[in-house]
């Protein structure tokens, strides 16, 4: 077992730098350099933490860095952080994007206040997935929606006021029903044990609770996260709020934050009531095809680019959160490695959709045409991350992508034969867009526009390559999800989940 | 002869009734002020019933309490109402309903 | 062997690695140089691995390259499988590739952008052998796709083109449909037999239930049918000849449509288990063979005929996977590499003369003009139409003679098959080559000029081919050439007793009838194009409005699903039922002020009815 | 013949009450002598100073509880215990605060003269008397001097209309609130024969009540005396108006002082008497709980004047902290001390804000007038939003802690629907805070005039802010300290 002291750092270095660059924010251009040293911190740490990590502690299963100190005793309120293969995965994520944010999403108004709030969020994030206790993680997960509402309202389009309202009220009234829940389970917990009140998840995850306590729980849980990451139908928040926000917040909101929403899913709706999932099963699948049907018909039709990755993300989330409800091993890995090839992927997007928006100044579809002709390296990137998007093989979404569908497939063979029609639908929205936006005649300002610069490529350079990369060579990561996975589904698995 | 407690303690609940009528029905403030002193009267005299009921003698000190708080009210209120005179030339509650909403 | 076969893989991909590093620094010429190379390199190194193949004692080995995906149960390693099979399609498609790289150095000379093309080109070999070598159906499936995308890119290649642009879409879409299917199958196999390698799953075949056999077979015909062009997926192939016309003869015509053949006759010991399958197979590939005929016969753009012809020609090809002949199927692919390569860069050539012209109605009297043109032209005619003894008339014979055994009617289906396409090939002849030069205006004037070597060497190389061809299977030896050398692979299937060689002699005779009644049908009817016009249907111009079909069944409601969902469902109803609280809430609001009236007599009422509300409870809990 | 019995005083319980006493008298005899001009200062250096001494009387009574455990005194009328030592800090604290305020409150207004510093001492001895009071007619005398100190300060702008019209109406109505209270009071004596909490929960713990009509109809009563002094809804109708009728410091002094008399007194009251009558009394609260919540969160969503909007979200507040006392366990107590202790605070720094906003007249409380604040003096638009924030209950914030314990009471003693009810309400509620939040960084009229920021008022934000977040970061020792603040009588 590894001390707790990286992850701690992990934590303590965003909002530090938050910190400084706030108040250094009198010299110009500084914050930023702030920033970015900050996200190059991170990034190397978590790298650094990924090598370090090991899946086979004693006596903590495949949990590493674990320690916990608990704050004060009456509320239960406690700092245990502890990091397993999953979480892993999703704290490389939260750096990176960080990283791809601040590069490729500078803005330059109110610029301290910017950086701050970015390496807030990022702080906080990386909190939540480095929570090993229910409390601490909700305070965190909701903690998010400070920086990112402040981030919307602050930079965003013209109606970044009703998107901040809307995804702050939208998601702090989905949490309600969680926080509830996760005091009910709390005390549920106390007055079985007569010991202390404690919110640690090695704790909670024996609470001994009846078949109907556990249904209600699981629902209290999974409509917070089905909010936040989104699932149908709780999503119509996304498309706005994605579409109102700057590059850097519909970045950090798709990429990271939504997998807020399933990593909670995954880890403490499904991990906590293992009871209810055979009983909610049908319900969560069916919504979950939905999603990824509903969401690629409706990408179809809408003319703006930022919404058709919203609604795109709203499929794939629905690919995520089937992999982590059929319980099958395979597809729960999957899901997992979803979780971070769609980070990079929408990362990707997002990026190139904010490099054309600086140059047409627009998201609108309709106000792009041709574009492959002046701006060859723009298309050939954004061809490799749409392929990888529509889950072209050799790419990294198609190992995900398949591993959750042959896992689902072999538990629930007509879900799974639903969600794989969802192959084609990307690949016809996707498609299609590309059509109208690179192919085709340049006219006018299109003509004009300017191919990326160096610095555009090179922070696109790291998205591509992890595409290819984990497309190829997917061992590493899968090697350190496994286990992880293995140990929740044994932990699951008494109740009545197949394989 | 003896008149059962219950009898007064009908009484102090009627004068008290009257007084929340009067209070609801009337617009003059002096009036509902009468009121407020009619309905801590009717206390009063509830207290005194138990107090003697109970033969308990604290009952009875509590009236004193009452009163001296009445008398304190009434010379509070009274400031009150002059000030809103002076202003409105008139003492009808239902004149001042510009804060609402 | 293991390193050959990986060379053989890796270098189209390391040509393609290195003219994407290199750069726009490159010349054109270097790189069209480059990318045909490596691919004559591994067609080199394939001719090696074949003998080696041959003193290989059981005929097949794996070369493991490296673990791609293993989670649980599931493992998929990046392995390569060598047998007389992959070997075989190794030959021609480098083979093949190698010519037509060289051809396109002259053809694509001086168009926009090169590079692209020879990326795509490289790309394309590399994913075509993944997809033959691969010794499990996921690494298949790898190249599957990527021959996928790069026909995608090479179709829309001309993007500024909205019909190219479409084309390529329509091309993807309607294979990603097929793929569809190959997953479907994956999946079934996997659970059923817990493996993906090849050999796993043929190990495991015999205990497949015959429903999950059935299954997996009529799955993988649909990705049959996307892939190579099969009803009902067989409509994207005419809208691909918007490619460059290399990239027609070497993906839809030589390789990649032959892909879904490949992977069916792959797959023969799963197909063995399900009879149903089989049957479905020969009936789709008997009818498309037909219905594409039918269809080349009234098509007004060269291409456009070609491209109905390969699939008529690979509806053969299925037919024959559908009646078990395996190697009948696999010859006839080759001899059809052979010719229809042949055909398309003849045509290639011919449209090359008339500065991109493809409209049959402005060509005629070309023969003069394209002296090595039009002969290797004339073989790759006479070879389709299946006159002896090129390889056309044996591959089809060998084909026809199984079907007859095993079905007679689709036998008929089959030589009516062969007569439209002697038909409609000799139309296409004539109105290239022959009768009145109706090209003037196209080439203002000037007289059409033959192609320059490197485009026309390769014709040259592929008519002989398409002469010497039938050499790889005669019917008398099927024993000692290519059946025998595939049999290992698929089992080979001897001829039926009952098929004396009498009968063979009779049916190889209903074959040559078939092609000469075609061949003088045509000439009679299209001595002169103007009258002759009358032949044509608009009903078969339009592919029996095979698309029309879909785009009212399919297309348009999608749409229209789209359209309503983004437009009124989500705003108004899923998003409506959110703000709706919201205005609820708000309303509420205002009318929970308008109790705040500011008369202090009513909050005094509002208290005591608040108290006798609470005294009301009190009492019912008393009593 | 029997003497006149002095009951025995334990003057160490009473000295906070005592101090303020004398300070507030001391004041009035120091206003009438000094020159009006310096007496504003003076007046606030002794609220200031008695604010600090009763403190440190405090932690003296604290030691005391801790040594010799909790007692009553002077015939058991008051109590001296860890709850009582608990709410004594909060309004001693308070009224230093909200002294600050008035201050330069004053100046900028041209008041002159102590009145205020008299009044507010005066009422905050009552709330003193309340929150140690351990007898139904001494709450009734704390009540009173509370209520009748706070109906003149309400009058006290003179410039104002509305404060006249607020002044009559909250006398009027509280007037009656307290008629209410003590017929209660009456009854429950009748009932129990004792208007002692000790005694009337003893009483009814060893007897069976045969006709329990009379404690019903008195319960009630008391309750509705109660619920109108923190206005629960349906008795809250005042509290908007008199919020907006009164100076805004007062206001101040209301959301805070007020609340914690009122919540202490009603708390013990409840639990320390009527402990057994749990079954009956939850109900009723259980709906007064979700009407006040409700209401509070929507009614504000329309509002355009901060002050109203404010008297809304306290409402709302109100409803949480009835949460605790709903709970009835001492997990609620502690939960309800917590919530008004770090409440009281916060809320004075806000009205602090918006008595400086108001300008001079006091007139300039529309929220428009609040737009680009922050863009103008990010010092003090930062500081607001951390204070609404803090109140939204946002997690990092001392509000998030608050409303936690609260509702972690609640569902401890099974009340998770309506812990529902309430958070939910609380989701209303952010649309309004954050509204207000975002209207303060917009980037429009940033040039509209600067507010100057006097010391005082300077110092009584900052410590809002302070208190804000660093028991949001660090709320350990403040609740584990209410915590060993129990009742003296906890059934």
């Amino acid at each position: 077992m590894h001390s707790s002291i990286y992850l701690t750092v992990l934590i303590v270095v965003p909002l530090f730098g938050a910190l400084v660059a706030a108040l250094k924010g009198r010299t110009p251009g500084l914050s930023y350099a702030v920033g970015v040293g900050t996200a190059s911190v991170e990034l190397v740490l978590s790298l650094v933490v990924a090598l370090l990590y090991n899946p086979h502690v004693k006596g903590a299963g495949t949990w590493d860095f674990m320690s916990r100190h608990v704050l004060s005793a009456p509320l239960g309120l406690a700092y245990d952080v502890a990091l397993d293969g999953i979480s892993l995965l999703m704290v490389v994520l939260t750096a990176l994007v960080l990283f791809l944010a601040l590069l490729g999403a500078r803005d330059r108004r109110h610029e301290p206040a910017f950086v701050a709030w970015l390496l807030l969020l990022t702080g906080f994030t990386m909190a939540s997935f480095l929570s090993h206790d229910v409390l601490e993680f909700f305070i965190f997960f909701e903690l998010t929606l400070v920086p990112s509402y402040f981030l919307i309202s602050g930079w965003g389009g013209a109606q970044r006021s009703r998107a901040a309202l809307k995804f702050f009220i939208y998601t702090f009234t989905g949490s309600a029903f969680l926080f509830i829940g996760i005091l009910y389970l709390g005390f549920m917990n106390q007055h079985q044990t007569e010991g202390a009140l404690s919110f640690s998840y090695s704790v909670l995850d024996h609470t001994a609770m009846s078949h109907g306590t556990a249904v209600w729980l699981f629902l209290a849980f999974a409509i917070a996260f089905a909010v936040k990451s989104p699932i149908f139908p709780f999503h119509t928040w996304s498309p706005v709020t994605y579409a109102e926000a700057p590059t850097a917040g519909s970045i950090e909101l798709s990429a990271l934050l939504a997998k807020l929403g399933t990593y909670g899913l995954l880890r403490f709706a499904v991990g906590l009531f293992p009871l209810a999932l055979p009983t909610l099963r049908p319900l969560l699948l069916t919504l979950a095809v939905i999603s990824i049907l509903y969401g690629s018909l409706v990408a179809c039709a809408t003319p703006d680019l930022k919404r058709l990755v919203a609604y795109s993300s709203l499929a794939q989330m629905g690919f995520i959160t089937l992999g982590i409800v059929t319980g099958s091993k395979i597809a729960m890995v999957g899901a997992v490695l979803l979780m971070f090839n769609h980070g990079v992927i929408t990362a990707g997007f997002f990026l190139i959709v904010g490099f054309l928006e600086k140059r047409r100044g627009s998201y609108q579809i309709k106000d792009m045409t041709g574009l492959q002709g002046p701006a060859p390296v723009f298309a050939a990137i954004f061809t490799v991350v749409m392929m990888a998007s529509i889950g072209l093989p050799g790419l990294s979404g198609f190992v995900s992508e398949y591993l959750i569908l042959i896992g689902t497939f072999g538990t629930h063979a007509w879900w799974g034969a639903a969600a794989t029609l969802g192959v084609v639908a990307a690949a016809a929205y996707l498609l299609w867009a590309y059509q109208r936006v690179f192919h085709g005649e340049a006219k006018g300002p299109n003509a004009e526009i300017t191919d990326a610069t160096p610095k555009e490529r090179w922070v696109l350079v790291p998205v591509v390559v992890l595409i290819v990369a984990l497309g190829v060579f997917p061992h590493p990561v899968l090697d350190r999800i496994t286990p992880s996975v293995t140990q929740l589904i044994h932990h699951v698995a008494p109740a009545g989940v197949n394989k | 002869m003896n008149v059962p407690a219950a009898w007064y303690l009908v009484l102090a609940a009627l004068l008290f009734g009257v007084g929340a009528f009067g209070l609801l029905t009337r617009r003059s403030a002096l009036i509902m002020f009468m009121c407020l002193e009619l309905m801590l009267n009717a206390v009063n005299l509830t207290f005194v019933t138990f107090s003697r009921s109970l033969s308990d003698i604290a009952g009875q000190a509590s009236v004193f309490f009452v009163m001296v708080v009445a008398a304190a009210e009434v010379t509070v209120g009274l400031g009150i109402v002059v000030a809103v005179f002076r202003q409105r030339a008139s003492t009808s509650v239902d004149e001042l309903s510009e804060l609402k909403g | 062997m293991a390193p050959v076969a990986t060379l053989i893989l890796l270098l189209p991909l390391v040509g393609f690695l290195w003219v994407l590093m290199m750069g726009t620094s490159l010349k054109e010429r270097v790189i069209g140089v480059a990318a045909t190379g490596v691919v004559a390199l591994s067609f080199v190194l394939s001719v090696v691995a074949f003998f080696l193949l041959l003193r290989h004692s059981d005929r097949e080995m794996t070369v493991h390259l490296f673990n791609w995906i293993s989670v649980g149960t599931l493992n998929v390693p990046a392995a390569l499988l060598v047998d007389p099979l992959s070997i075989t399609m190794c030959l021609f498609v480098t083979g093949i590739s190698a010519l037509i790289h060289l051809y396109s150095i002259g053809y694509m000379k001086g168009e926009k952008d090169v590079r692209k093309f020879f990326l795509y080109l490289n790309l394309f070999v590399f994913s075509m052998l993944l997809l033959v070598l691969a010794n499990n159906l996921l690494v298949t499936f790898v190249g599957w796709e990527g021959v996928g995308v790069c026909s995608y890119w090479l179709v829309s290649y001309y993007f500024y083109r909205d019909s190219a642009a479409s084309a390529g879409k329509k091309a993807f879409l309607y294979n990603r449909v097929g793929d569809i299917g190959l997953l479907v199958a994956m999946f079934l196999l996997f659970h059923a037999t817990h493996t993906l390698t090849y050999l796993g799953v043929f190990h495991a075949a015999g205990t497949l239930s015959p429903t999950v056999a059935t299954l997996t077979v009529l799955a993988l015909l649909l990705a049959a049918t996307g892939k190579s062009a099969q009803i009902p997926l067989f409509n994207w192939l005419p809208d691909a000849m918007e490619g460059p016309t290399p990239v027609s003869a070497l993906i839809h015509a030589a390789t990649m449509v032959t892909a879904g053949v490949y992977l069916l006759v792959r797959m023969s010991p799963v197909l063995a288990m399900s009879p149903d399958g089989r049957a479905t197979i020969a009936v789709i590939g008997g009818v498309t063979a037909f219905v594409a005929a039918t269809i080349a016969t009234s098509q007004k753009d060269i291409k456009k005929v070609l491209a109905f012809s390969t699939v008529s020609q690979i509806g053969y090809m299925v037919l024959a996977v559908g009646v078990g002949a395996y190697s009948a199927a696999i010859f006839l692919m080759i001899a059809h590499a052979f010719f229809k390569a042949l055909l398309f860069l003849g045509s290639g050539s011919v449209i090359h003369s008339l500065g991109g012209e493809q409209d049959l109605r402005k060509m005629g009297g070309l023969a003069k003009y394209l002296p090595l043109t039009f002969p290797t032209f004339l073989i790759g005619w006479l070879t389709i139409s299946g006159v002896p003894p090129f390889a056309g008339f044996f591959a089809k014979g060998d084909v026809l003679t199984n079907v007859f055994e095993h079905n007679k009617p689709l036998w008929v289906l089959g030589v009516v098959t062969a007569i439209l396409t002697a038909y409609y090939m000799s139309r296409l002849f004539v109105l290239t080559f022959r009768g009145t030069e109706r090209f003037r205006e196209v080439t203002h004037g000037h007289d059409p000029h033959e192609s320059p070597w490197v485009m026309t060497l390769p014709l040259v190389v592929l008519a002989v081919l398409s002469v010497l061809g039938g050499l790889l299977d005669l019917p008398w030896a099927h024993g000692r050439s290519l059946a025998g050398f595939l049999a290992p692979v698929l089992g080979y299937v001897p001829r039926v007793a009952a098929a004396s060689t009498g009968a063979q002699w009779g049916l190889a005779a209903v074959d040559v009838a078939a092609a000469v009644f075609g061949l003088l049908a045509a000439f009679s009817i299209w001595k002169d194009i103007t009258e002759s016009s009358r032949y044509e249907s608009s009903f078969l111009e339009h592919v029996w409005h095979w698309d029309d079909l879909y785009d009212a069944t399919i297309g348009r409601p999608l749409t229209e699903a789209a359209v309503f969902s983004d437009e009124v469902l989500e705003p108004q109803v899923i998003d409506g039922a959110v703000t709706g609280v919201a205005v609820a809430t708000r309303n509420s609001a205002e009318g929970l002020r308008k109790l705040q009236s500011g008369f202090a007599r009513q909050y005094a009422l509002a208290m005591v009815l608040g108290f006798a509300v609470i005294i009301v409870y009190l009492v019912a809990r008393v009593h | 013949m029997s003497g006149l019995v002095i009951p025995s005083i334990h003057y160490l319980a009473i000295l906070p009450i005592l101090i303020f006493f004398g300070a507030s008298l001391l004041l009035l005899v120091v206003s009438a002598l000094v020159d009006t001009k310096v007496t504003t200062l003076l007046a606030t250096a002794i609220t200031a100073l008695t604010g600090v001494a009763t403190i440190v009387v405090a932690i003296l009574q604290w030691s005391y509880v801790a040594n010799h455990g909790a007692s009553t005194t002077v015939a058991h009328a008051v109590v001296l215990d860890g709850f009582a030592v608990v709410g004594t800090v909060a309004i001693a604290a308070s009224v230093v605060l909200s002294s600050f305020v008035a201050y330069d409150w004053a100046r900028r207004e041209r008041v002159a003269g102590a009145d205020f510093h008299i009044l507010a001492l005066a009422s905050a001895t009552g709330a003193l008397l309340m929150v140690s009071a351990n007898d139904l007619i001494v709450i009734f005398l704390g009540l009173e001097i509370l209520s009748i100190g706070l109906y003149v300060l309400v009058g006290f702008d003179r410039h104002r209309t509305t404060s006249a019209e607020a002044s009559l109406k909250y006398f009027l109505l509280g007037g009656f609130a307290s008629a209410i209270f003590i017929y209660g009071a009456a009854l429950v004596y009748g009932a129990t024969g004792s208007t002692n909490l000790g005694s009337i929960a003893y009483f009814l713990s060893n007897n069976l009540v045969l006709h329990p009509g009379l404690l019903y109809a008195g319960g009630a009563l008391l309750l509705i005396g109660f619920a109108f002094k923190v206005a629960a809804v349906p008795f809250h109708l005042w509290s908007p108006d008199v919020y907006e009728g009164a100076p805004t410091p007062v206001t101040g002094v209301m959301a805070s002082i007020v609340k914690v008399g009122a919540f202490l007194a009603l708390l013990r009251v409840l639990i320390s008497a009527l402990g057994t009558q749990l079954d009956t009394w939850r109900p009723i609260l259980f709906v007064l709980i979700a009407l006040t919540c409700v209401v509070g969160a929507v009614v504000a969503l329309v509002q355009r004047n901060v002050k109203r909007l404010l008297a809304y979200s306290s409402i709302n507040q109100a409803g949480f902290i009835l949460l605790g006392v709903w709970s009835g366990s001492a997990r609620g107590v502690a939960a309800t001390l917590f919530f008004v202790l770090t409440y009281a605070p916060v809320v004075i720094a806000t009205f602090a804000v918006v008595t400086l906003m108001g300008g001079r007249g006091d007139e300039l409380h529309s929220i428009d007038h609040y737009r680009g604040l922050a863009r103008r003096q990010p010092w003090l638009g930062g500081a607001l939003t951390v204070l609404l924030l803090s109140q939204l209950g946002a997690r990092l914030t001392v509000g998030f802690y608050a409303k936690c314990t609260v509702l972690a009471a609640a569902i401890d003693s099974g009340g998770g629907a309506l812990a529902l009810v309430a958070i939910l309400s609380a989701a209303v509620a952010a649309y309004f805070y954050l509204r207000w939040a975002m209207w303060l960084y917009a980037d429009d009229d940033v040039e509209a005039t600067r507010v100057v920021v006097p010391p005082m008022t300077g110092v009584v934000i900052g410590v809002g802010v302070v208190v804000a977040i660093l028991f949001g970061l660090w709320p350990g020792p403040l609740v584990t300290w209410c915590q060993h603040a129990p009742l003296l009588f906890l059934p």
